[in-house]
């Protein structure tokens, strides 16, 4: 499929780039014929993923790198790419189970959310290698489709 | 991202501004604390009128404080949240523990 | 001078991809103590160096990429780098003359106003190379400053 | 970006709503010189009301405008800029040939 747009970002791994990646992609997006809702959306999954690399992937270390790419094919579908070379997920399955999480204090949730708004999420991991969660959403509109 | 607080009786409110994620929780989570370690605090009425955006971790602030202040009795409420955030809360559930009105009034009526 | 944050991205050079830079490095400065007039400023620099790119280094050819860097050190500068690896410039001084223009629809303001609304411009540029402008602001309060 | 036109007698007014920049610059000239070649128009007003954000490549539009108009004799009007975009219209010395107002109404009265 051939990308209409793409953009790829990496920064540092702090809370306050949490923000910022959600309102990079989120204004990403908005090239895309969609609702302010999809993009609330669009931002809720982003700021899942980049919040799950600085805590999960680097255990708040600030001074690692996270890459965000981000692109929208001919077909209307925006795919999100969110990656950290940091520790990786041991059990993956459970990782994804609603409500699982290794650390006390979480929700469980984050993979919920991005499995929840989005049509398709992918998770590439290893121990000691880091995680790459794709997630993808068709903003193909119903007439588009037909024609 | 900023908070007021008023206090009425036994009730806190907290009146919260800004984007409820991982780089506030922290903050959010010891200030509210500090003041419902009150003994003199019961209730809490978290106003999130002006909260535009929330996630998981905004959502285990929430959580986190309902279970703080069941444990003493007490109760917790939410106002005032927008679509986007109430979509959120409703869809984890948050609103069959935590009571959601639309305004501070409503929930001092009743 | 230490890094207080840092952010890269890399995007296809088309004019969607005007908008969508002025509005990531927006929300990055917003990090920063600034007023809402110091953003709009920021976003117009971002504007007028990243539409250089398309226009004048890659002469409006979409498949090329166009790289920004932002950061914000210890000292509350922001600096603010856009390369291209398209065209170059062959005579510097000239282009950087008000109201000079080698497109004589185009008002020749970009450099006049990355120059105004920055407190530090460097140009580095070969012909057949590309170009890259770096921009620096500084946001240090004035107690900052003396303390 | 949206334009919205409206003719009064030999006025042509158009409104315009978005982000002023290169990507819809090529879109605003064609669309407006197709409207100002035509004969019964000789005046230009230009609402920015609308416009949150203009840069040089915008201005360029502005000017470009400026030049037909009064190529064809016609006078041409800016009304309502917000700061942000007064701001650059002011230091780019746009303001010197093409006066502003406030709104469409006092260009009318004028
Ligand atoms: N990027 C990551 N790196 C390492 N572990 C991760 C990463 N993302 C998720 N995990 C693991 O998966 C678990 C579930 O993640 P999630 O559903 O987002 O919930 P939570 O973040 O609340 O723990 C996390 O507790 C963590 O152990
Ligand atoms: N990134 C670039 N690559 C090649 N040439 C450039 C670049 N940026 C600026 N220039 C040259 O410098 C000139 C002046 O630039 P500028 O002041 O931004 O005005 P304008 O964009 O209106 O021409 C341009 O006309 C162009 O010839």
């Amino acid at each position: 499929m051939n990308l209409r747009n793409y953009a790829k970002f990496e920064f540092f791994s702090i809370p306050e780039n949490i923000a910022f990646a959600r309102s990079c992609v989120g204004s990403f997006a908005a090239q895309l014929d969609c609702t302010l809702e999809d993009i609330e959306e669009i931002k809720l999954v982003v700021s899942e993923a980049v919040s799950n690399c600085i805590i999960h992937g680097y255990e708040n270390n600030p001074t690692q790198m996270i890459t965000v790419m981000v692109s929208i094919d001919t077909a209307s579908v925006l795919e999100i790419v969110v990656e950290d070379r940091g520790k990786g997920i041991e059990d993956l399955p459970r990782a994804m189970e609603a409500a699982y999480s290794t650390d006390p204090t979480r929700m469980g949730l984050g993979f919920t959310f991005m499995k929840s708004f989005t049509d398709d999420m992918q998770v590439d991991t290893a121990p000691g290698q880091g995680t790459t969660v794709r997630l993808r959403r068709s903003f193909l509109k119903n007439e588009e489709a037909l024609a | 991202m900023s908070l007021e607080f008023k206090k009425i009786r036994a009730t806190l409110i907290v009146r919260v501004a800004g984007e409820m994620d991982m780089l506030i929780a922290d903050k959010m989570r010891t200030e509210i604390d500090k003041r419902i370690d009150d003994k003199t605090i019961r209730n809490l009425v978290l106003n999130l009128e002006r909260v535009p955006f929330i996630d998981s971790s905004g959502l285990g602030v929430v959580i986190g404080r309902y279970k703080r202040i069941t444990a003493k009795q007490g109760r917790m409420f939410i106002v005032g949240a927008r679509p986007q955030v109430e979509k959120i809360l409703f869809f984890s559930g948050v609103n069959r523990l935590v009571p959601m009105y639309k305004n501070e009034q409503e929930v001092i009526n009743i």
